[in-house]
Formats: C-alpha cells, sequence, structure tokens
C-alpha cells in the first residue's frame, strides 16, 4: 500500500521517535511511505488565527505536492492537527468552489494547482488500523505487551471535529466523544487497556504558551487521570499531546507541587515493541520522562494477569445496562 | 465610555449587521443565527474557566452587536481547538471556526487586550512564512523572552532536557520552495484584502 | 426589469403535499416569482408524460414536477412511479431538444412551504438563464405532439 | 351536453387579495376575454365565502342559468366544499364548481401587483378550461362495520376502546405485550398531581378486560390490513403464550416454581428481573402469563417443566403454536405509543459506562413501590442512598445530532423526579435545563412547588458526566460539567446520581408499521395528521386515525384527549351507517382495454381487478383511492380518472398557457 507521507514539522525534531518508529513499524506492515516533496508547515492553529485564505493556501500547498507522487492518492499524516488542517482544507475547498477558485489562484503564483477530492487524507492510526488491520497486526505479535497497563490517549483532532464523507475521505473514524480503535490496537498487542474517561480530553494545546496555568491544568488532568487508573504509560498518536504531557510534565509538577511520572510513549513504538523490535531504532529513550522502568514489565516474563473474578452479585444489587454489541 | 456600560442596543441595523459580518467571515455554513444559548460550549470547553465570556455569552455579545466587547475578549485567545463545543452543540454551530474568525477580526481591528496569543500565533506565522516550517525553539525562546521571562525559568530543564535528548532545532529547515510559497501566501493575502 | 426574459413555467403538485406546500409559503407570505402557474393533480404518481410534453408544446418554457417525499406518499408509492417517469422524461425530452435543465423534480411537504417557495425562485432564475424555448411547435400546433408519448408511456410502465 | 354557461367569481378576501390583485379588472378581463369559451358572467365580491358572496352564486345560477362555476378565492384545500354546497343549495351539481386560488399562489406570494393581476388572469382561465370538462357526480357511499380495531394497549389505546365499547360498539384491541397498560404503567405517580399511576390505570385496564365489547388480544401483532375505510379486513397473529387462558386461573404458581431469572428489559427497563413464564406486573390484564421461550429452560435444554408440574389446571401447553385470527373492521385507531431516546448514544453523560447513571424510564422502576427496590430510591448498588442527585433535561431532544424536537414530557417529568428524590431521601437536587416549560394546566404550579421545595435550578445544557476527578471532594463522584449560563461561569457539580430525562422516540418499527396501515410518517419518524391543527386525530387514509405519542410527544391528559377524540371520530362514521367519499376513482373502459395488465400490479390498494374470461381489467370504485396512476400509465389510455381526467388537466393547462384566447370552436363531448 502505497501513501504519501506528510510528516509535519513536529516529527522533523521534537517528535522525531514518532517518525522513527513510523518509518520502522511501516516496513513489516507493507505500509509503503512516499514523503511529500518539499512539504511545507500545515500553520497548526496558529496560521488560520490571523489570515483564513492564506493558511487554506498554506495548506493547499501540501496536497497539491502530495498530487506530484504519481499514482498515490492517499495521504497519511501522524500529527493530529497536521491530518485535521489537511481535511479541512480540502473539505471547505470542495464544499465552496469560490475559496476552491481564490486558494488556485494563490497556489497558481506559485506555479500549481489543486484539485478539491483528489487526495484522500488519513491518520497514520486510521490507515494502521483499518487498511492494514488488527489481524494483520496481531499475526505479526512476538513480544505481546502482557501485563502493560495502558492509559489510550487520542486526544482532540483525530476524532473531532467529524469531518465524516466529506470530499470523499470516507466514513467517520470513530466515536467523537469515546473511540475505541487504539484501545482495540493496543488489546491486540496484548496491553491491558485502562478503561481511560479522558482519552479524548484536550492536552491543552498550545495553551503553555498563552497562559500557562491553564496549559499546566489541562496537562494535569489527564495525567492525575491516568495515574488515578493505575496506568503504567500513556500512549498517544499526536506530537503536541506527547509534546504537552512528556516535555511540560515536571514544569507542571513544579506548578502544582505533585510529583507525577507517567512516561507518555507514541503506538507506533508500542507496536514496534511488539513485533519484537529494539527499543532504541524505535526512538524510546527521547521522552523526557523515564519509560525504562514502565517498559521493564514486558521485557521480561510476567505470569497472565489474572482477572479479578466477577463477584457474584448480591441480592439487592441492581444489574448494569448492557451495552450494545460491538458493530 | 464603552457600550458595556450601557444597555446594549438590540437590532439596530448596525448590531444585525455584526453578527452577520461574522457569519460572513466564517466559511461553511456556521449556523451563528441558530444559538439557543444553552451553554453546552461553554460547559465543554477545557479553558472556559478561563475565559472573561464563555462561548455562549460571546455568541448573545455579538447577537446583541456589542462588537468592542467581544473583539477585545479573550475568549477566541484561550480556545484550543478542541472541537468539543463544535460536535456537542445541538444546533451545529461551528463554533470553533467561529472563534478563529473572531480572533482574525480582533487582529485586523488591532483591539485585544492581551497581545500573548496573537503575538504567539504572529511569531509562529513569521518562522513559516519566511522557513516554510515551524521552529519550537526559536518559537517559544522569542516568544518566553517577550511574555513570560521568569517562565523561561520554570520550564528551564525541559528546555535543556528537550535539547539533550536533541528534541530541538537550533536552526529551522528552510523548503526549497520557499519563494513559490512566498508567492503563494501574499497572493492570498492581496485576495482577501480585496474580499 | 421590462428588459429580461419572463419564462412561463407549469408546475405539477400532488393534492396532499406540493400543493400543500405552496399554500404554506401563501399562509407563510413568503415570496416567490409570478412566473409559475400550478396544476394540482392528485398525485405525482397521475402526472402523464403527455402533460409535461404538452406544456413545452404550449409555450411553457420550463416544468416543475413535484410530490411527496420518498416514503410520505399518500398514496403509499406511487410518487417513486413519478420519479421513474421523470428521469425517463428528462431522456426523452432531451432527444426532442429540449435542454434537460427545462425539467425539475421536487421532493417538497406539507410544512416545507419555504423550500417550495425557494425551489421555484431558484428554478425560475436556471430557466430564465437558458432563455425562452425554441421548440418548432412552440406556442401553437401542439395538437401534433400528441402521438410521441405512447411509446415511453409502455416504456416507463414496464420499467 | 349542453353549451357551458360558465359564471366567474373574483374574491377580495378583503384585502388579503385585493390588495395585490386588481380584482375587479381581472373580472372585467374574464367577462370578455373568456366571452368565447363560455363566461356569461364575471363578477367581484368582498367575501365570497361569506352568506351574500354564496348567494350571489345561487341567484347566478338560477337566474343566468349558469351549468359551471369557478371561483377565484383561496386554496381548495380551505372552501372547496363551501362553493360546491353553494352550487348545490343553487340547483347545481357540486362538481361542476372549480376553486381556484389566487390568493395562497398569487396576492400572497408575490409583490408587483401588475404580475400577480396577470398570473390570475391566467389561472382563472385555466380553471374556466378545466371546469368546461367537469362533470355532475355523486358522491360514494360506503356501509361502515361497526367495529373498530385499536392497535395499542397504552393510556391512548385504553381511552379510545372504552370510549367505543361503552357507546355500545365493537372493539378488537390488539396489544403486543403480554399486559395492557403501555409506559403509564410503568410509572409510580403522575404529574403535577402526584396521583398514583397504578391507582387511576389500573381500573381502567380491568374494564377492557372484562368489557363484554372489547376483545383482546394481548402478546399479539396485526399481521395484515387489506380493505378500505368501513370495511377493513384484519389479520391479527396471537402469539403462542404456551398457557391454555381457558384453563389459567392466573393464580401466579408457575412463575413462582419457574428457576429460570431474566432481566426484565421491557416493564423493568432492565432494572428487575423476571422469570422465564412471566406476567411483566401483578395487575396485569389479562392475567395470563406468557412463555418467553428463548429463556425458557426446558425449550433451551429440554428438561424442567417445573411450570407444568406445579400447574393446578394443567394450563401449560408446551405445544402451542401461534394463531391468526381474522376480522372485519370499520375503522382503525392508532396508538402504538413509543420507544426511549436511548443515552448511550451520548457517551459524554456516561450512561452504561457509569453504574450511578440512570435513565429516567429506570428511575421511575426505582421510585415505584411495585418496582425492583419496593420504591426505596438507592444507587446502583441496591442499598446506599444518594445525597446529592443531579437530573438532566433534554437528553437527546433538541439536539440536532440526535432528535430535533422537544419531547414536551422531560421537563415535568423532571420535576415529578426532583420532587420524589427530595421527598424520599431528602438529597440535594440540581435540574439542568435548557427552558423549563411548563404550558398544561397546573403544571406551572408544580413548578412552583418544586421552588418552594428548595430543588436547584441551573440553566444550562450538560455537557459532559465523567468520574475522572480534578479536586479531592470530586473524587468518588460522578461530576456533572455544564455552564451555569445565568451567570456564565462553567461549573463541576459532584453527585451521588445522575437522572437523565431522555426523550421519546418513535417506535423502533414505526416505519413499518405505518406501512401496514397505509399512513405516513413525518421525517422524525411520528404517524402525520390530516391536518395538524384542524384535524390532528384522522390520517390522510380514510378511516386510520392516530391518537397518543404515535402522533407526537405528549403527557397523559392530551393522550386521553386524543384517545376520546380518535373514538368520537369512529363513532361519528359509524352512527351515519355510511360514509361518502369523494368521486375521486379511475374507471377502465373495457372496449379499449387490452388486458396487458400493467395497470394491475401499478395500484397500491389493489383495487384492479383482472377478469381472466373477458381479458380486461375493471377498477373496485371502493378500494381505488384516486390517486390517478394507472390512468397515467395506461398504454391504451382505457383508463380515465374523475375530477382529474386528461381533458380537464390538459384543458387547465391550456388555459394556463392563455393558448385558449385564440380558439373559438371545440365543445366537450
Amino acid at each position: 500500500m502505497k501513501y504519501s507521507y506528510f510528516p509535519g514539522c513536529s516529527l522533523e525534531k521534537n517528535a522525531a521517535a514518532y517518525d522513527v518508529s513510523t518509518r520502522a513499524v511501516c516496513k513489516p506492515l507493507g505500509i509503503d511511505l512516499v514523503e511529500i516533496e518539499d512539504w511545507n508547515c500545515c500553520g497548526a492553529t496558529e496560521y488560520i488565527s490571523l489570515n483564513l485564505l492564506a493558511s487554506y493556501s498554506l495548506i493547499a500547498r501540501n496536497l497539491a505536492q502530495a498530487n506530484k507522487n504519481i499514482g498515490v492518492d492517499q495521504v497519511v499524516a501522524p500529527c493530529s492537527a497536521c491530518y485535521l488542517n489537511l481535511r479541512k482544507t480540502d473539505k471547505y475547498m470542495h464544499e465552496s468552489p469560490d475559496l476552491s477558485k481564490k486558494v488556485n489562484t494563490a497556489l497558481a503564483a506559485g506555479g500549481i494547482s489543486y484539485q478539491p477530492g483528489s487526495v484522500k487524507i488519513k491518520h497514520l492510526l486510521d490507515v494502521v488500523v483499518n487498511d492494514v488491520g488488527y489481524d494483520t497486526i496481531q499475526a505479526k505479535v512476538t513480544r505481546p505487551l502482557n501485563g502493560l497497563r495502558i492509559a489510550p490517549y487520542y486526544g482532540c483532532m483525530i476524532v473531532r471535529p467529524e469531518f465524516g464523507a466529506s470530499a470523499g475521505n470516507g466514513k467517520p473514524l470513530d466515536n467523537t466523544e469515546y473511540p475505541m480503535i487504539l484501545d482495540k490496537l493496543l488489546q491486540v498487542l496484548g496491553a491491558e487497556v485502562v478503561d481511560f474517561p479522558l482519552k479524548a480530553h484536550c492536552c491543552g494545546g498550545h495553551m503553555t504558551q498563552i497562559s500557562e496555568s491553564t496549559g499546566f491544568e489541562m496537562i494535569r488532568q489527564i495525567v492525575k487521570g491516568a495515574s488515578d487508573y493505575n496506568a503504567d504509560l500513556i500512549v498517544t498518536l499526536c506530537p503536541m499531546c506527547q509534546l504537552n504531557l512528556d516535555a511540560f510534565q515536571g514544569g507542571m509538577n513544579r506548578h502544582f507541587k505533585t510529583s507525577f511520572q507517567m512516561p507518555v510513549l507514541y503506538f507506533t513504538q508500542m507496536i514496534g515493541l511488539a513485533f519484537g523490535m529494539d527499543a532504541k531504532a524505535l526512538g524510546i529513550g527521547d521522552e523526557l520522562v523515564n519509560a525504562r522502568s514502565a517498559l521493564a514489565k514486558i521485557g521480561v516474563e510476567v505470569p497472565e494477569p489474572e482477572t479479578p473474578k466477577q463477584k457474584r452479585p448480591t441480592k439487592e444489587e441492581l444489574p448494569m445496562p448492557h451495552m450494545p454489541k460491538e458493530g | 465610555m464603552t457600550e458595556t456600560s450601557v444597555s446594549p442596543p438590540v437590532n439596530t441595523i448596525s448590531n444585525t449587521s455584526f453578527l452577520e459580518k461574522v457569519i460572513a467571515a466564517t466559511p461553511g455554513e456556521s449556523h451563528l443565527e441558530l444559538c439557543i444559548q444553552c451553554g453546552t460550549c461553554g460547559g465543554s470547553c477545557p479553558s472556559g474557566a478561563d475565559m472573561d465570556h464563555t462561548p455562549r455569552g460571546l455568541f448573545a455579545l455579538i447577537t446583541a452587536g456589542m462588537k468592542d466587547t467581544v473583539l477585545k475578549s479573550n475568549t477566541p485567545w484561550f480556545c484550543v481547538s478542541c472541537y468539543y463545543c463544535t460536535v456537542r452543540c445541538p444546533q451545529e454551530i461551528h463554533i470553533t471556526d467561529i472563534m478563529y474568525t473572531l480572533k482574525r477580526l480582533a487582529v485586523q481591528e488591532k483591539v485585544y487586550d492581551d497581545s500573548t496569543a496573537p503575538d504567539f500565533s504572529k511569531t509562529f506565522i513569521n518562522w513559516v512564512e519566511n522557513y516554510g516550517r515551524a521552529f519550537e525553539l526559536g518559537l517559544m525562546s522569542m516568544h518566553m523572552l517577550k511574555h513570560n521571562p521568569f517562565g523561561v525559568f520554570k520550564v528551564a530543564d525541559m528546555g535543556v532536557g528537550m535539547i539533550t535528548k536533541g528534541r530541538m532545532a537550533f536552526r529551522p529547515t528552510r523548503i526549497k520552495g520557499i519563494n513559490g510559497l512566498k508567492a503563494i501566501l501574499n497572493k492570498a493575502k492581496e485576495l482577501e484584502v480585496a474580499a | 426589469m421590462t428588459e429580461q426574459f419572463e419564462p412561463v413555467i407549469i408546475g405539477f403538485t400532488c393534492n396532499w403535499c406540493s400543493y400543500r406546500a405552496a399554500d404554506m409559503a401563501g399562509i407563510s407570505r413568503i415570496k416567490y416569482p409570478p412566473n409559475i402557474r400550478l396544476i394540482r393533480l392528485m398525485c405525482s404518481g397521475r402526472l402523464d408524460p403527455t402533460f409535461i410534453l404538452k406544456a413545452y408544446a404550449g409555450g411553457a418554457d420550463g416544468v416543475l414536477v413535484s410530490g411527496c417525499h420518498p416514503g410520505d406518499c399518500h398514496y403509499v408509492e406511487q410518487n417513486y412511479k413519478a420519479l421513474r417517469r421523470f428521469q425517463l422524461l428528462k431522456r426523452v425530452i432531451t432527444q426532442m431538444g429540449i435542454e434537460p435543465q427545462r425539467l425539475k423534480l421536487l421532493w417538497a411537504s406539507a410544512a416545507e412551504g419555504a423550500i417550495f417557495a425557494a425551489e421555484v425562485t431558484k428554478f425560475v432564475e436556471e430557466v430564465r438563464a437558458l432563455g425562452p424555448l425554441s421548440w418548432p411547435t412552440s406556442g401553437n400546433g401542439y395538437e401534433k405532439m400528441f402521438a410521441t408519448p405512447e411509446h415511453m408511456v409502455i416504456e416507463e410502465a414496464t420499467a | 351536453m349542453t353549451e357551458p354557461k360558465i359564471g366567474v367569481y373574483v374574491c377580495h378576501c378583503g384585502s388579503n387579495i385585493a390588495g395585490m390583485v386588481d380584482v375587479e379588472g381581472v373580472a372585467k378581463w374574464a367577462a370578455e376575454n373568456l366571452k368565447h369559451r363560455g363566461v356569461v358572467i364575471a363578477r367581484d365580491y368582498k367575501f365570497m365565502c361569506s352568506s351574500t358572496g354564496q348567494e350571489i352564486i345561487q341567484k347566478d345560477i338560477q337566474e343566468l342559468g349558469l351549468n359551471r362555476v369557478v371561483v377565484a378565492a383561496c386554496s381548495p384545500h380551505l372552501h372547496e366544499q363551501t362553493f360546491r354546497t353553494a352550487c348545490k343549495n343553487g340547483g347545481l351539481n357540486p362538481y361542476l364548481c372549480e376553486l381556484v386560488s389566487i390568493r395562497e399562489q398569487a396576492s400572497w406570494v408575490h409583490t408587483d401587483k401588475g404580475e400577480a393581476t396577470e398570473k390570475s388572469k391566467s389561472i382563472i382561465s385555466g380553471g374556466v378550461e378545466r371546469v368546461r370538462w367537469h362533470e355532475p357526480l355523486e358522491p360514494l357511499r360506503v356501509p361502515i362495520h361497526p367495529a373498530t380495531l385499536v392497535v395499542g394497549g397504552g393510556i391512548a389505546g385504553i381511552q379510545a376502546a372504552l370510549e367505543l365499547a361503552d357507546a355500545g360498539y365493537p372493539v378488537i384491541m390488539v396489544e403486543r405485550e403480554p399486559s395492557i397498560g403501555g409506559h403509564m404503567a410503568q410509572f409510580d405517580k403522575t404529574f403535577p398531581t402526584l396521583d398514583c399511576s397504578a391507582c387511576i390505570l389500573t381500573p381502567k385496564m380491568v374494564q377492557v378486560g372484562t368489557h363484554p365489547n372489547i376483545k383482546l388480544f394481548s402478546w399479539a401483532e396485526v399481521t395484515s390490513v387489506d380493505g378500505y375505510v368501513g370495511n377493513f379486513q384484519v389479520t391479527i397473529r396471537q402469539k403462542a403464550r404456551c398457557v391454555k387462558t381457558d384453563l389459567c386461573t392466573g393464580c401466579g404458581i408457575c412463575q413462582e416454581k419457574c428457576p429460570k431469572k431474566v432481566i426484565d428489559d421491557v416493564f423493568e427497563a432492565g432494572l428487575g428481573y423476571r422469570k422465564a413464564i412471566y406476567t411483566p406486573f401483578p395487575q396485569a390484564v389479562p392475567k395470563y402469563p406468557v412463555m418467553d421461550r428463548e429463556n425458557c429452560t426446558f425449550f433451551q435444554k429440554g428438561t424442567c417443566k417445573a411450570c407444568e408440574k406445579f400447574c393446578p389446571t394443567e394450563a401449560i401447553d408446551f405445544e402451542q403454536q401461534d394463531e391468526l385470527f381474522q376480522f372485519d373492521v370499520g375503522q382503525i385507531i392508532l396508538a402504538t405509543g413509543w420507544d426511549l431516546f436511548d443515552p448511550r448514544r451520548i457517551p459524554q453523560f456516561g450512561y452504561g459506562r457509569l453504574a450511578n447513571v440512570f435513565t429516567s424510564l429506570e428511575f421511575e422502576r426505582l421510585s415505584n413501590a411495585a418496582g425492583p427496590t419496593g420504591g426505596k430510591i438507592v444507587m446502583r448498588d441496591g442499598v446506599s442512598v444518594p445525597k446529592s442527585v443531579a437530573i438532566v433535561h433534554c437528553v437527546g431532544s433538541r439536539d440536532k445530532n440526535y432528535n430535533n424536537y422537544c419531547s414536551a414530557i422531560c421537563c415535568m417529568q423532571s420535576l415529578k423526579f426532583a420532587h420524589l428524590v427530595h421527598e424520599r431521601t431528602g438529597a440535594e437536587v440540581y435540574n439542568f435545563y435548557i427552558d423549563i416549560r411548563t404550558p398544561a394546566k397546573s403544571y406551572d404550579e408544580f413548578y412552583q412547588r418544586l421552588l418552594e421545595e428548595g430543588t436547584h435550578f441551573i440553566r444550562g445544557r450538560v455537557a459532559e458526566i465523567t468520574d475522572a476527578a480534578r479536586k479531592p471532594d470530586e473524587e468518588g463522584k460522578l461530576i456533572v460539567q455544564a455552564e451555569n449560563t445565568l451567570i456564565g461561569k462553567q461549573m463541576r457539580m459532584p453527585v451521588d446520581m445522575v437522572i437523565l430525562s431522555a426523550g421519546l422516540e418513535p417506535r423502533h418499527d414505526a416505519k413499518e408499521v405505518a406501512r401496514l396501515f397505509g399512513i405516513s410518517c413525518s421525517a422524525d419518524g411520528w404517524y402525520i395528521e390530516r391536518h395538524p391543527k384542524l384535524d390532528p386525530i384522522a390520517t390522510m387514509t380514510e378511516g386510520v386515525y392516530i391518537s397518543g405519542v404515535v402522533q407526537g410527544p405528549k403527557d397523559i391528559p392530551a393522550s386521553v384527549v386524543q384517545g376520546a377524540a380518535a373514538a368520537a371520530r369512529a363513532l361519528g362514521k359509524i352512527q351515519q351507517k355510511e360514509i361518502s367519499m369523494e368521486p375521486i376513482r379511475a374507471s377502465i373502459n373495457q372496449d379499449i382495454c387490452s388486458g396487458c395488465r400493467i395497470c394491475n400490479n401499478l395500484c397500491p390498494f389493489n383495487a384492479i381487478l383482472f377478469h381472466e374470461d373477458l381479458m380486461v381489467s375493471e377498477v373496485n370504485p371502493a378500494l381505488c383511492q384516486g390517486c390517478g396512476t394507472c390512468v397515467a400509465a395506461c398504454p391504451a389510455g382505457a383508463i380515465s380518472g374523475t375530477v382529474f381526467s386528461d381533458q380537464q388537466v390538459l384543458a387547465q393547462l391550456d388555459g394556463l398557457l392563455l393558448t385558449n384566447l385564440k380558439r373559438f370552436e371545440e365543445v366537450p363531448a
């Protein structure tokens, strides 16, 4: 499966581990990444805040560049913000011929053009769980993550807003409030997945820069939540989330006089580990909150964590509403 | 005196026109005119606690035509783009997009009280426009020195950590097609002004 | 104003939904251009292709066919039959040299006065843009047209 | 037929028409330019629908010998009958009158007087051409079968059935569940009077069960409906109870002895248990239990038969099969009710994940003296009593992501809950609302009472409910997060229990049922009434009425009113012995019919029968509803439709396009 690869600025440097692990696991998964030639920043949430048309043009340039990969009509972005921006631009251009015209007038100044809908934009996680599939992944697991309690953390922009079938971008990826695809993936890898209520809450984005206390509070909530659920680590799929939860965890601890030590890794790194790859080769060690103690759990053989026996309901106890079947 | 201290003039042409202006400046169907003031947005907002007006409150002010109060509000700048409000709004109002619109209007009219956030965006954009890629170290240091010099020490270890871990670049990457990009962005800005 | 071309539009409505939609537009005082004149049938399923062809032949520049939303038909499912005829007719009139855009299908419930008015307005503009229907038989001698529909009625019914 | 003498009457409708249309001018125009089409007189008058206006028409019919009348006024849906009657009184067959609308279609929707006037002219011209082809008709008369089918045994259906039965007419009631009573039977108290639901409902249920004029089928469904108003044939499938009702005394020993405990998702809303053989509740009507074969140990494993062993009257019958019953009924009342919105669809409210989030129906059972906790309001663990309870309004209602409409009952229901919680637990109660809607009689007084009781009202739609604590005082609680919109601040309210006032939804199979009875659903899935204001009881299908929530969300009083109203409608028709129907019918000229049978399967009412012997089709006028699809489809042109014949439509078209002005010959055959 060939995809145009849009790493995004974060993966160049602060999230290099994400880039490395992505490339590392894509090989065994049969995902062929063709990096978009001379791609540029997607503008994150900043450009759109100052300049509407320019930000769409900025983003559209990448889509135009992607079209230079002949015969590859799918773009994969590992960064949720990039993913959202690319999709949003494609959608709005698709919906408004006027916008599309303007953007293309701008692109023309750079000698390029983009036809909305001409590429499918997917998040890396989407490609892994849907295009590759859980079964294929399971088959390749050589070192199941048994005994590792993981809080799956999606953050916002991969599930919200749901751009649905916009511009042929397929069906909804997952529930906007309580997504499950990462949970399932980690289960497939053998991990013990925490039913994490804050899984789709916000990491604070750029808030640490705008209002430190606000930013830190949002980070605190998620880190606290994970530790309340006795998670060994948080696994995420967005460089911004990782940066906030990992790099700012120390600052947050100082701000609130707390002492959380919650490692934050990328789901690609977890896949790599489960596939028996070498931690170093997956960029593990780059994180500021040390993950080794947590990972030690899977280095050695740990007995299957026996699930606590279902206690027989007391005779007063009222039954829980049963949840609908997985569909 | 600002119009906040007088009772807001409702339903004069200028009032409705501000609502219309906001709607017009927002891409797609924003549905802003449909707000029923239920507060789902304000309740959902992760940074809502620190906003001077909740999104809902802001929409009431917009409808009332209290332009200055709205554009001076820190609410849009505290929006973290988590899109909870957007997906939960019972009236399907594109709230996050409207926040972007309000930021743009505020910058155009230069009427925000606290320049922290706008400057952050500007600094960010600066790198992007000149290099084609974002540049955290430059961004953070420049921004922090300007707005939160002491914050630098607070997160100093983080900065150090990032650097020792090789997670921070010292110079940004410049894309090959930077001139093309500049041309594109300038053209886009022309078009926007024209519109 | 007087310069611009004023198309004549004939609208076929069903008695239960779309005619009431027109009523609703009236009751709600929603304005739309006066170019359209309505004919009430019991059901869009009653729509005989002859009617439409005669409308064109008689000088109409556009024809609107409207009925209940699929699933809401007062006669259970007859509007689907209208839908089939409509699609077929679009083909036929094209063969006859009439722009298919001169035939429009509109589902409107009794409550959708606003939609009805908006769609009519849109349609009038579209037809205005097309200009007068330049059809040899236009405006007179439409009787000649009468033989034509037979074959397609059969085709339709067996479709 | 004689030369047409047509009278044209243009109505001012006060200024409604005259304000935008030059009515005098239009009348004058008609008199001059349509003379050659048979118009002998054209008048305009302030209010044609007034008695004076009608008299003008009658006078002209008599003095000028008019044999056709065209009235240009409002929509035929408003006054067609009025003017037909006027003609009738004038001695003219009512169907020789045509009402064309120049109000809804001209004066009210256009802005230029000149254009509106011109359009009115062509509309009238169309009417004149059309009316030339009208023929004298007599309304069809159909006998009415005195029996009525009532589908659904909730309070609306019960009311309708009793009204009819008490009036002395036979009723057949079909209920899907083992017992009648509907949702009302699940409630403990009813707002705003707080009288006990069972106390007021049970007597009515018993009446239904024992009424000589009511034949009750519970645990049964209607499987097919044929025929038409006055003469429906319905087929009812009685699901196998595995209980011989003639022997069963309803002693309940079988339930007592049955070893299989099953979560009762229907009556107990999943909050309590029943046995595999059961009656949903003690006061069930009828008293006979039903066997739930999916859960019965004998049907699953082949052994047990405890019920059979212990039954004193040997009423258990494992061999019993479903049975089909056929009935003739004259009319049908649908009261099939509603389903509760499933809050699992709103994950951020945590229902299903967070133990102490309850739905409104669950709480009804929780607070019900006959419920799983004997009316003790406790948390999911079954023992601890909540100290603080949040009630969330508008769950799944007034929300474009789920249901657009207001479910109408939730506000009052929530107030009721608040009162019960407060009364029985003394807990602090917080109502999170968008708007408090208490429009009906003594509803707002109830709201006042709640305010006095000290219930907290927080104006803000709940954003999310979570167990993720941020502060120590939130630990172990459910945190309800919302904006208090009246102070414009975000708040997090830690509580022990949350009640979701989930909205009302159409039955999951509402669309199939609608198709079965030949009526239509709105986009939301509620059944469409004939007129939203003037006829919210009848449907577009003659002889089929709707009552209760099936027509749209409403509370008990409103459902009772509508049930009674539907019964009154049915009674009215029954009293007439026969009903007259619009003679809008198709008929086949058998000399032309080629017997191709294309029309046969086009007809949704199976009104067209084929005579194998003659090789021709024929329309049964009683079954035909007059849609005219067959008319349009007949390749031989053998089928014609009264009131909407080819000639009539084509003539009207001719007139609308004013091509008639050129023609002087042509007389209708």
